[in-house]
């Protein structure tokens, strides 16, 4: 197993199924000559061609455009938003084009695209730019909606989503880039909707994922050196939702945290606690918490910026609450 | 143009014609439900420019989307049923009037968001240009589309990266019940081009043969040149915007003025002038597209409708990339397939004209009429039809 | 008090306040001369002229950026979505600039305006015409929004939804539109926030606003058949949440269930769900139940389109479901 | 323009770069975060047309805007302090670089979407025709934002409904990386004002009076005739677009060409030589400058971080229309208040020129020094300054 930042994962996803397909191809702003405003296309251009690595104007909308309409004629593109702040922006493209041509049209077209970029909050690059829309994403049928949280789930569900015949929306997290990790040295892929746990505990059950599942982790240390075994369970798919994964787990700890780094009001947290509040009723022994976000848009100042985030300090408060600490 | 193809289009406007104009009882009838966008006074758009289309080239269009769909040869049983609602519909019964799609055909049919499909379009000029082949993609909208930003930014990239697509503007001057004057701050709607460096053309969308001239050229700059070009139709659509609109923003007058240069009247003349066909030939047709629109009401009546289960279905590609245990918990996945559905050929139309008149031969089997252009019935006919916003 | 129509008690309150304050201005796609899509502005032209009347191009995230800059330098712009489907092409306009600038300015600037227009399904439009998207804006801080399930509601929430000082997103329902109510004749408003119980019961609490919570009074009356009395709890805003008002009613029936037009995953819904279980976490007899539209697109067959919409028998099953019965 | 006027626009100008110059240290030095985009190169942009507006005018941009809020005559300590976070910050610490505004100053300032604020911009002229005043809107913003659906939709409305509007193109010829050949289908960025039929203006951004002479026509025709204008100002940035880009895209000889018409040093040649300033004025001036800059240092260095309970405040607005139980369970809106937060004056700058040097008279004052032009010591310091992508 090589040791891979996150970065030089999704880059490598992207260049074996390049050079695997040739209908794959990426678009998007400073993809090519730039090698990606984060990177991650780094060296693609040079190997694949300005066809296949295709530098856009800034036009979301018709960047999604492009993957929608040349996916409809067979092709397997990768589109991606420089960050998905900037996706409010080719939404329609998404949610009433790449969506729902499939059901419109009674099963005669397919959409094989992926949307890709960073989501939620960089370092102090403030309201417009530090945004997780997860949950209005995964609310759309018709979609697939993945967020990883290592370099290994990155690259084997990068793979899949590129390979996988519906529209898939992949939410990469900027802070996670250079975040290391083992990945297979052979060609492997994780199916999409499969969740994992994380780190095994029997005390409480915390759901996250993406970012939110690396605060987690830190949460879990500091929560084991006091003695609670916390289980970490990140379901990698939003939509599907791996939701038995999440179920076994808190019929095991009878207790639950979902953390996430969008806003709490109707995140997706809200949707997985409705889940286990239903399907795990007379399990619980407490409440299920959230932690997320503040309710406000994101602040630039550092101070408040820490403010703002779930931290894991956060997370550990959250759980003394659901043991009556 | 040889004399076939002549007869063969002007057969194509009538059945659209007549076919949008039974829907409208339909309609009214409550057989159709939803928005019911009529394609009537502007079918020498579709049809010229759908007529120069290879097989394997692609369409694109926007709502008002009948024309386009009979113009590229799908069964117009399909279309109704569809219309109807019935599970035989050329989308199951999913989409609609504003959604037909025939993919067999090349047909991406019917967009319900206003220049929503113009960068789709331009993903499918890309595409083309990707697997180096010479189709080309027809895209057709309103003039209203014109003013979204997705028009910018399409055309500004299909310009950019010469995408083999041609745009082509229905300029019914109206958008509703806003005149483009009132939406767009340059009376050419054309000249928006000019912005992108883009090859731009005006045509009477009203002359069938004006249209094939300037979108085969058009075709011809996508196929060998890879270029993109903004065609302005000028067009007319004589109904309201949909069934619900009465059109009170445009004058009897206007509409009347408008309806004498009908491009299948015109079309009409034309046969007679110039290919010779006789008017009994016209009066034949006509009656032949009648009964075919029969067929595809008695196509309808059979039909049965969606079963609740299918409400399931065609939602996603079933694939092996995703984990099923966790998907099928959502009957849209375990309704998913791995297969594209093929809308199904049916058997060829039994349409016959009625028995005391027996079927003529053919058009072209038969030696031009003798006696000269005779005064023309259908005119009356088509024009009773034409009323405004019924 | 006399009897209107939802579309006359949203003409008047946009009449009435347009004649008390001349900053008020209405704009969108056929508001003027064509007197409304749905003839909500019918007459308005004709009384205020067409500056305070535009007509305007198809053009969403245009119509959407006047009334933000309108707002900006003084004016009470309300821009009228044709419909909220297509309010997707002006998302950025209000999730990145209405509900931002206050924030980023540190409170220097505000942005006092509604968009408004129906959303959530009409008849037979499909898929890409019958969304419902509340979900998304409540998610976002900085925004209010409003969704009326009444004349006498929306004329009252209108109201203050104009006067009001914040960006206010006002979802109606084109299937209301022909309801009729009773609407008070004086002068009145009803405060952006305050939720109303539509129905009293004691055995179960339904939760819902906008057609839903019509949907609900009609299970509401077959139950009372059965001799269950159901309680309708109509938050009618949606952010700022009446929470209180729900647990109150929760804490008495001890059942919950929550109605909604949106799709399951991550619908408002669910947020809902989430705050019960957590509040009113031991007088819960019964898991929380949501009954929403089918997690699919719209289709466009009668058949289905009944299929796919919470209807009153879905909800009479859900309540015998939380009674055991 | 007369010469203290002109004396007062070299002083803004080479404010705005060593303030510059100086966030670029304290970005090194991790005092400022996020994102920071310099103007350096283009600041005879903002600084001629912003000299023009008067006091009740408005202005909003594009994230770049640390030049225009300086032009417009913000405190830059107050806008230093925004930078490095502090609650003194003109957005109390909540905006950073990419957000300055100054609502008294008309200034609705930095906007983080490319073309977003165009739209905004198009409704702040909509309101002005409205309020029936004779106020007009400047709008700034990239090359890279014209080929956003936002420029096209907000084009078009301030055309067709005549809005107070001045639209102007900094085109730095770089949108990041991307040279505007490669995002645009037409490569003089004016003519795309022609799909509108508005005037359109090309002017050397480099060159302080011709930018006033275009911006101050179009200035004139939005307060007289209401009519919007589309301006490209050709221009160039220094830097790299932001800290973090080294600005491989461009060879060393082209930034360098570039730099040899500087704004800067061609102001201060016309002031040398048509004003008849000496070179020590010009020294001088700098060194106050500097003196300033440092100033805004020492002003954030006893500026306090924002307190954590701010960072609820901000983002509603108090009102009487909102139910307040139910709201208050939201800090958000606990925290709200019902007025408008107006940034406090500062005192006035003490910034004084290091004692060695008596502090000079102002230019005005002074009769024109007696030599001619002497060899320019600034340009050596500005173009050591100027490095790429630094
Ligand atoms: C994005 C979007 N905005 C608004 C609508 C509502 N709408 C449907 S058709 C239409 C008018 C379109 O006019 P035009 O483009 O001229 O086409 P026409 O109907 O005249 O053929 C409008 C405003 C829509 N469907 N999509
Ligand atoms: C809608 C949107 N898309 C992408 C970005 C990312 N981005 C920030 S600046 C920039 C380049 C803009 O270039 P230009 O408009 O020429 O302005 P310049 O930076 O050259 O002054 C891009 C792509 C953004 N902020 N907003
Ligand atoms: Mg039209
Ligand atoms: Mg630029």
């Amino acid at each position: 197993m090589a040791t891979l930042t996150m970065r030089e994962a999704l880059n490598q996803a992207m260049s074996e199924e390049m050079a695997r397909d040739p209908n794959v191809f990426i678009l998007g702003e400073e993809v090519g000559a730039y090698q990606g405003a984060y990177k991650i296309t780094q060296g693609l251009v040079a190997k694949f061609g300005d066809w296949r690595v295709r530098d856009t104007p800034i036009a979301e909308e018709v960047i999604a455009g492009i993957a929608v309409g040349a996916a409809f004629i067979g092709l397997r593109p990768i589109a991606e938003m420089m960050t998905f702040n900037f996706s409010l922006l080719a939404l329609d493209m998404i949610v009433n084009h790449a969506a729902k041509y499939r059901y419109m049209s009674g099963g005669q077209i397919r959409c094989p695209m992926v949307m890709r970029g960073p989501s939620g909050a960089a370092a102090q690059v403030a309201a417009q730019h530090s945004q997780a829309f997860e949950s209005w994403y995964a609310n759309c049928p018709g979609l697939v909606v993945v967020m990883p949280s290592t370099p290994r789930d990155a690259k084997g569900l990068l793979k899949s989503a590129i390979r996988d015949d519906n529209p898939v929306v992949f939410m990469e997290n900027e802070v996670l880039y250079n975040l290391k990790g083992e990945v297979p040295d052979e060609e492997f892929h994780i199916p999409l909707g499969l969740g994992e746990v994380k780190r095994e505990g029997k005390d409480v059950t915390l759901v996250a994922w993406s970012r939110s599942a690396v605060t987690c982790l830190a949460a879990a240390r500091q929560l084991a050196d006091e003695g609670v075994e916390a289980e970490v369970v990140d379901p990698r798919t939003l939509r599907p939702l791996d939701e038995d994964l999440i179920f076994e787990s808190v019929r095991k700890t009878g207790r639950c945290v979902v953390v996430e780094e969008g806003w709490p009001m109707a995140g997706f947290g809200a949707e997985i606690s409705d889940r286990v509040q239903r399907n795990c009723f007379d399990a619980l022994d407490a409440p299920i918490l959230r932690v997320t976000s503040a309710d406000v848009p994101m602040p630039y100042a550092k101070t408040l910026e820490t403010a703002y985030l779930p931290q894991p300090a956060k997370v550990v408060e959250a759980v003394h609450q659901v043991l009556y600490r | 143009m040889d004399r076939d193809e002549a007869f063969r289009l002007y057969r194509q406007m009538l059945l659209i014609r007549r076919f949008e104009e039974r829907c409208a009882q339909l309609y009214v009838e409550g057989k159709i439900g939803g928005f019911l966008h009529l394609y009537i006074g502007q079918e020498a758009v579709g049809v010229g420019a759908i007529s120069l289309m290879r097989p394997d080239d692609y369409l694109i269009a926007y709502y008002r989307d009948h024309g386009y769909a009979i113009a590229r040869g799908t069964d117009p049983r399909a279309l109704l049923a569809e219309l109807c609602g019935k599970f035989t519909g050329i989308s199951r019964g999913k989409g609609g009037s504003m959604h037909f799609y025939d993919a067999p055909r090349g047909n991406f049919g019917g967009d319900g968001i206003v220049g929503g499909h113009l960068p789709v379009a331009a993903g499918m000029g890309y595409g083309i240009r990707l697997k180096q082949t010479d189709q080309v993609v027809l895209c057709f909208f309103g003039d209203g589309a014109i003013n979204e930003g997705a028009f910018h930014e399409a055309l500004n990239v299909s310009a950019l990266w010469d995408l083999p697509v041609v745009y082509i503007i229905e300029n019914n001057r109206y958008g509703m019940g806003t005149s483009i004057d009132r939406a767009s701050s340059v009376a050419d709607l054309y000249q928006r081009g000019s912005a992108y460096g883009i090859p731009r053309r005006e045509v009477n969308g009203m002359d069938l043969m004006a249209v094939r001239t300037v979108v085969g050229e058009a075709i011809e700059r996508a196929r060998k040149d890879k270029r993109p070009t903004l065609i302005e139709a000028e067009t007319y659509r004589y109904r309201g915007h949909s069934m619900s609109d009465p059109g009170k923003y445009r004058t009897k007058e206007e509409v009347e003025t408008m309806m004498k240069s009908d491009p299948i009247l015109a079309w009409a003349n034309r046969l007679r002038e110039q290919e010779r066909f006789a008017q009994d030939d016209l009066d034949l047709v006509d009656k032949e597209v009648l009964a075919q629109v029969e067929e595809c009401v008695a196509f309808v009546e059979q039909s049965p409708d969606p079963p609740v289960e299918s409400m399931y279905e065609d939602v996603y590609v079933r694939s092996p990339y995703i984990h099923m245990r966790a998907a099928e918990k959502d009957p849209a996945w375990r309704a998913a397939t791995r297969e594209d559905r093929v809308p199904e050929e049916l058997p060829p139309s039994q349409a016959r004209v009625p028995d005391e008149h027996p079927t003529a031969p053919p058009a072209s089997e038969r030696r031009p009429s003798e006696e000269g252009p005779a005064p023309d019935p259908t005119t009356a006919a088509l024009q009773a039809t034409a009323k405004v916003g019924s």
